[in-house]
């Protein structure tokens, strides 16, 4: 039983979904049990609850605006949060969030997580996500003093970090990959972790304009959303040809095998018809069928997945895989929002990712220099020109960064375009042409 | 032993990064690294992959919140040690995944999930979310934590998907439909180009604390922050402060986060829009951003009913109107979005019509219409 | 034989399309042969051909910035021309163009037309353009004392009006329509004629923002080019169904009838193949074809014109016609190339068309009160916004006027829009919030 | 009688607008008006419109130079009494249209008009210019007449027209193709949505006429002008005159329309830019903008051989690739601007990547691409 009742929040008790008032009950219900040397206030659930109820009676949050608190040497990882009530609800008082950057594509072992969770009772609420929007493990709500406790026992004894916040880089993160995807056309895993720890002391102090994330998607299909969520997107791809399993073909064109891997069991859709589904579903047009083979023209193929999300086991990604390597993507704040925009076509992607590491560090050190204070890298390739950003990255104008050329004639030519540059003589002008 | 607040640097360890991943491979997915054939979903919620060493890895995935105690998390630990070795993930949508290498061990881990219940009656770890279906509603942090939200953000996700919760463990779609939620224009997550995004917004300019402006907030860094200038200095009973122009504001709620005086939620004035058509995939068609088509909402706690409802109206225009393989917002721009709005019997408003830096180019040149 | 030599020139008289060069020589001779009183310089058109081989030698053009030149109590009509070298060319010192008011669709009794040659022979430089970019004839030279004089013989004796120039409403213009064209759903010359003659004031004295161009095009093939440029353009098109005949269809498919009435005949595509050629290419994918039947479902039908272009024979626009009425095409000077948007998705178009021009009064009291100096209509919509431009045409919003709704949230909502309005008490606030 | 400039008033009609072209209309078109059934291209330049009465027109149309002699528009005249009781007209894109009611009376004109020829050896009247082929190229002033072009316009349509003269006079192109000329970026003309736009650009920043840009010009309307705010107000050798920041300048002309103390116009640094891609039907497409493809070409008068032979790659690999209906903007949409540049053989430069309002929604927001 909590403390107060809570009577809105308990209609979120009910329903089939997971009730996360029902697990915060539980949480509230076992601090007050637990023989456990509680450092953070017991009733801190029951106060969070008693808050939220409040909230959802009010319909205005009762947080305060930030709070900065963080831990020694580190610019990063903590989110300071007060309540504007404690008077009333004590024990969230002050109720910070600490960033734990997570493993790449956050598979655990449940010794790991028990110790997680054996500190976060003891020295937070009990309460986190699994994971925040970024890809942390959120702890949510300690008070000040524990910040430090934490910190120490994460990385003393858990051999454990925390992620980013402000204006560093921030925590990278990575679809599941190789580890348990067929359709990785590189280690997400293994570079996502050689990445954040190459660049630690970016993660942890701000030298940055504004937020910096990189995000590993393994190939085209973007399960871990890079292209819209990442400043810097690495998406796999492959530059050779597809491989078909003309016999795999025959049996999804005989039923035998399920199209897409079953994914779109739950209907009846009716006999898979090739055809209809993946040839003519295919955007370039490239593909052929003749009642017996599958024919791919790879040379127009843009690499959509289609065909191979549909016959996964008769259509392979090619061989020579790789990434392309995108810029630019942020939420609405302030110029609206953008996805990344293909910068570089193809990269090898291989340890130790040196071209890519150059890359990344050519790009901080323009946007270090002429980015405004809180400006996304995204805004600042508005602001200053695509080409610009080409200049930055040492790279050559490409169509394929394009959707589609230019349609005003509004060119900013160059003096040196020009034969003979722009001195002009006026009166030699004069000669020619009378006023 | 342990941090010594006199001497913080004592032991100091830092730039350590995260633990590697290798350590927490279950041994079938170590073994098979990169050497994945194919998969197959075997019925909601279950993977099978197939490695070309012919070992096998099969994944039970189950929803859940991803505001999760403790006493939670070691349920899940519990679980896995009984049935997975110790080993489990979380997916990029706070969906977790029990894997197991032997079919035969399946049926007794489903078994063990399924009976499980909150005292409150609700699943614990209902299985779903894979396929050409509905999966977890990702989102943020809403009134549990931020100081800048709109709207709650568990709340109306428990809300959303107690409704749709069939679908979560169906694969009926026409493709996968990607749900999620950011509490305010901020937007903490990928809801921009989500096929259905739930986006807290506020109605009202800022209300100023004059009397703690200038002590709270530098004056300048506020003025600086609005885009569209709608913010000046001004002078207030004698004290410096700012005054807003209130028909330049378009409640981006900037100036709050550079101005805790400044802030804009409202009881009436802060709640919900819907947007949709978004997607991140490059399948068939490319990734595009959601678009607004439910201006507003008001908030309505506990459940948020009108949200709901509006969102079950778009979903199921879409499912029952769509080909197979295509998306939302390929589904809109098919039918054109006039009939969108005819089929969702959404109202459309002049809400609707961009007027930011890019407006132009969704305005229509063309006499192609639909009556 | 021209006064100068101008070999550059000459190389414009090789090759068999008609050679303005030629021509411009043929009128030089006819000049200096001709018996009738010219008023203008007889060695104008020479003079003409000397200056433009300078041109091509210097490749700076000679003529000198504007001149303010015009006839009494009309804004528009004349472009004033000076030429930068009057001491070598004398002929064409001063050589400014009239803009004279084309008749709708361009038809001419050749009586008309050699009433214009004799006056332009006599008091200009006997050259024109047939027509300019607008639509107007253009009378090319003049000197500044001749103005009146052509202007006296032109509504004295043609009974004809110059056309507009300046910040002024523009000649307009309008496709060939129901004289010749089974397409056209309105009566673009009838229409055309009528408001030319409605605003007679507003083409020849400036009193808007800057130029104001109305086109009309009789269907969505849009063969006056309205949409690309014209501040209204007018677009018809029909509510109802397309009108098929069967067996014309038929006929289509059977090879009896050619597709696209003939226009593809100058290469060998193959036989008609209405599935491949109309039923695929419909961009709404509406209609069927089952071998003898060809469907539309009419609903679905975005009137693309592309089914009817090519069976002509077989399909029929619908007969409850009329016109899209959009807003805002202009060049790209200054804020880029803009179309026009669809504003009216759908209005009747029927003499005294009194609907229409309340819209045109409507549109033009705002411009005209919220524009800028030299600023066109769709840069004001762009500035000032849609919605805006909807409250000004009283009109509702609907999804027929745009391609997408807004993907960024940035909604300028009104304090009408929110109960109880934007007024807050800080102090009240403060009580449930503390600082 | 006639005008007397002593009396300026004397007389004086005004606002009387144009003819009625009701009186020019030839009798078979006015008693047909509104009636016609369907129409049929006979051959090359040959239309046959067939009314619901039985009637029948048949139209030759011809090419020509819109730059035309009095002397011309009376051969013209000739013609037209000869064999079409005294009527004709001018098509949008400045061809001319003779119309019989008599199929018969088509051979006769068609051959009249066939053997006519300009003294230097050019046709006076090439028939074409109809269905899926090339019509006439609407074009603008140049150097015949106004003050701001980069580059000639009669010449340059006259050196391109001749090398593609055949495809006047054919129709075996996918679709209709339309090139237009604008000599600046005034763009007097529907260049922006055209197949294929010969555009005059200028790379060179004003010239300062410092001594008498005061006496000529309004400082501030020039200032004002400049979409960049390139121009600032400056005093050179003690008079009052302007700076322009060159980086700033995108070569619009606009300050020079504004000021004529400020001259772009440059031997080396004027010349063509080509566009493609664009149409104004709402045929299948939508009407669409187009692109720059080719940044700059230098004058080269009298013959512009190298712009002529950009042309001719563009066109014909756009002829040679596709399909049957499809513009030329469609097919490069379809194929991939990529492609575009291989098969048309135009180099890409990072002049032609967008950086001006709507840049970013050129640019590729996905993976898919052609290698
Ligand atoms: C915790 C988290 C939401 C969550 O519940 O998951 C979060 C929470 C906050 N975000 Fe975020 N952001 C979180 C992921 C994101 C993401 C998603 C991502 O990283 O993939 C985005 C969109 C992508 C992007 O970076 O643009 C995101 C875009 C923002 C923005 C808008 C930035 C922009 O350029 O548009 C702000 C505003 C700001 O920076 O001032 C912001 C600001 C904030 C602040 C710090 C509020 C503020 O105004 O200072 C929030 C603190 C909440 C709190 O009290 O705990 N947050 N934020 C996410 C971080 C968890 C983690 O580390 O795993
Ligand atoms: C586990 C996870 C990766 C991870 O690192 O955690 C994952 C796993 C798989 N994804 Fe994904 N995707 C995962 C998030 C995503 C996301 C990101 C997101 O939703 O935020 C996307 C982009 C969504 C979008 O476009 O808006 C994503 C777009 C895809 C697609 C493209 C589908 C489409 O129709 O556009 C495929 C291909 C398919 O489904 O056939 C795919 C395919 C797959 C496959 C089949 C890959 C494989 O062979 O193993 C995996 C099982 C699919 C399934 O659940 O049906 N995955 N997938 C993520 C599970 C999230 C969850 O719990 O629901
Ligand atoms: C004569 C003509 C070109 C031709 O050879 O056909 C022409 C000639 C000029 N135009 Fe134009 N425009 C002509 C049709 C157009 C068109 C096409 C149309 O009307 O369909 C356009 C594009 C559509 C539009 O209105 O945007 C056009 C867009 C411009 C612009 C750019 C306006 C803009 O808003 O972007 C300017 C610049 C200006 O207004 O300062 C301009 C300015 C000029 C000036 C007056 C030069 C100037 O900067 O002052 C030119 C005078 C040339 C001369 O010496 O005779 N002219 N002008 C056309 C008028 C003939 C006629 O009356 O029939
Ligand atoms: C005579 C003229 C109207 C006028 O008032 O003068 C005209 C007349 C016809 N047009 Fe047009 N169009 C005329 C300029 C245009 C223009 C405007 C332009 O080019 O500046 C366009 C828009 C061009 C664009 O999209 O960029 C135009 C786009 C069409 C189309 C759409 C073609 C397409 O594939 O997109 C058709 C339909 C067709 O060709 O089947 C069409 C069809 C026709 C038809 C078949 C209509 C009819 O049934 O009579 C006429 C004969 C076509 C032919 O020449 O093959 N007309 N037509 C114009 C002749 C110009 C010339 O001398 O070449
Ligand atoms: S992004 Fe590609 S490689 Fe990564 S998990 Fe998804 S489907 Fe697999
Ligand atoms: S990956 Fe996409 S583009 Fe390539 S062949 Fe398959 S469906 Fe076509
Ligand atoms: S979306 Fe807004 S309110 Fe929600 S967590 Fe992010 S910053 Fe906070
Ligand atoms: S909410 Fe945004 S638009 Fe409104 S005043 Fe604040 S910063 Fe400016
Ligand atoms: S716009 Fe339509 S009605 Fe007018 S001439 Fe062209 S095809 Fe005929
Ligand atoms: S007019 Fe266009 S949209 Fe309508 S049926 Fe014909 S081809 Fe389809
Ligand atoms: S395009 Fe430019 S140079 Fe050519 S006529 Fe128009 S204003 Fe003059
Ligand atoms: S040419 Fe255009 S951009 Fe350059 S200074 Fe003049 S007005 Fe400004």
């Amino acid at each position: 039983m909590t403390k107060r009742k809570t009577p809105m929040l308990d209609e979120l008790e009910k329903g089939k979904w997971p009730s996360f008032i029902s697990d915060m009950k539980q949480e509230a219900e076992a601090r007050e049990k637990t023989s456990v040397d509680l450092q953070t206030p017991k009733e801190c659930v029951d106060d969070l609850l008693g808050l939220l109820e409040l909230t959802y009676v009010d319909k205005v949050v009762h947080w305060k605006h930030g709070g900065i608190v963080g831990v020694f040497g580190y610019g990063g990882g903590v989110i300071g949060r007060y309540c504007d009530r404690p008077d009333e609800f004590p024990g969230v008082r002050d109720f910070h969030t600490m960033r734990v950057n997570q493993p790449s594509s956050k598979f655990y072992s449940t010794e790991y997580l028990r110790q997680i969770c054996e500190l976060w009772e003891r020295r937070g609420s009990g309460l986190t996500n699994m994971h925040g929007s970024t890809g942390d493990i959120i702890l949510l709500g300690t008070t000040t003093p524990q910040l430090e406790e934490v910190f120490w026992e994460l990385t003393d004894n858990l051999d454990q970090d925390l992620g980013g916040s402000g204006s560093n880089l921030r925590t990278p993160s990575c679809c599941i990959g190789k580890a348990r995807c067929e359709f990785a056309c590189y280690d997400t895993q293994a570079i996502c972790t050689d990445f954040t720890m190459e660049y630690q002391d970016e993660l942890h102090r701000p030298a940055f304009p504004y937020k910096f994330k990189f995000k590993f998607d393994g190939c085209p299909n973007g399960c871990v959303a890079s292209i819209a969520r990442s400043d810097m997107s690495i998406i796999g791809t492959w530059r050779d040809d597809i491989r078909i399993d003309q016999e795999a073909v025959k049996a999804y064109v005989g039923g035998e095998l399920k199209p897409n891997g079953g994914a779109h069991s739950g209907r009846d859709w009716g006999a898979f018809d090739i055809q209809k589904e993946v040839v003519d579903l295919c955007p370039t047009g490239c593909m052929g069928w003749d009642g017996s083979k599958l024919n791919i023209d790879n040379k127009e193929c843009t690499r959509c997945m289609h065909c191979i999300n549909v016959m996964p086991r008769a259509l392979r990604i090619g061989e020579d895989t790789g990434a392309s390597i995108l810029f630019g993507a942020k939420a609405p704040i302030l110029e609206g929002a953008q996805m990344s925009t293909l910068t570089v076509p193809f990269m090898k992607i291989e340890e130790p990712y040196e071209e890519l590491k150059d890359l990344v560090e050519k790009v901080w050190d323009y946007w270090s220099e002429e980015g405004k204070n809180r400006e996304r890298l995204g805004e600042l390739m508005q602001r200053e020109g695509f080409q610009k950003f080409l200049e930055v990255c040492e790279l050559d104008a490409d169509p394929r960064m394009i959707q589609e050329p230019r349609s005003n004639p509004y060119i900013f030519w160059k003096e040196e375009d020009v034969e003979g540059g722009w001195d002009r003589d006026i009166k030699a002008f004069r000669k020619k042409h009378q006023k | 032993m342990g941090y010594d607040p006199k001497d913080p640097l004592k032991d100091r360890i830092t730039d350590i990064g995260p633990k590697d991943y290798k350590e927490f491979l279950p041994s079938v997915i170590k073994e098979n690294y990169g050497k994945w054939l194919y998969h197959e979903i075997l019925e909601p919620g279950v993977l099978m992959h197939v490695s070309e060493t012919g070992a096998k890895v099969y994944t039970v995935r189950v929803g859940g919140c991803r505001l999760m105690s403790v006493t939670h998390i070691r349920e899940i630990c519990e679980i896995s040690d009984k049935h997975c070795d110790g080993y489990l993930r979380f997916t990029t949508r706070n969906n977790v995944e029990f894997m197991v290498d032997d079919e035969a061990k399946l049926k007794p881990l489903m078994d063990d999930l399924e009976g499980r219940e909150f005292a409150g009656g609700s699943k614990k770890f209902p299985r779903g979310g894979t396929g050409a279906g509905l999966t977890n509603i990702v989102h943020t942090q809403g009134w549990i934590h931020c100081h800048t939200p709109a709207i709650d953000a568990s709340g109306v996700v428990k809300a959303v998907m107690d409704e749709l919760y069939d679908d979560f463990q169906d694969m009926r779609f026409p493709a996968q439909v990607r749900i999620s939620l950011a509490c305010c224009l901020n937007m903490c997550g990928a809801v921009h180009c989500s096929d259905i995004a739930i986006l807290g917004i506020h109605r009202m300019p800022p209300m100023l604390d004059h009397e703690h402006l200038d002590n709270m907030c530098e004056i300048p860094l506020a003025i600086a922050a609005c885009p569209t200038g709608a913010i000046k200095p001004a002078t207030v009973n004698g004290k410096k402060s700012v005054a807003v122009k209130n028909e330049k504001c378009m409640f981006c709620g900037n100036c709050y986060t550079m101005c805790p005086s400044m802030p804009l939620a409202d009881e009436e004035g802060s709640g919900v829009a819907l947007l949709v058509g978004g997607k991140i995939s490059n399948r068939i068609s490319q990734p595009k951003f959601s678009k607004v088509v439910v201006p507003f909402i008001p908030n309505e706690p506990p459940r948020w009913p009108s949200t709901v409802e509006a969102i079950k109206k778009i979903l199921y225009a879409y499912v029952d109107d769509a080909k197979k393989y295509e998306r939302l917002g390929d589904w809109a721009e098919r039918i054109g979005w006039e009939r969108f709005f005819e089929k969702t019997e959404l109202p459309f408003t002049g809400h609707l019509i961009d007027d930011y830096r890019f407006a132009y180019t969704t305005w229509r040149q063309s006499t192609q219409f639909k009556f």
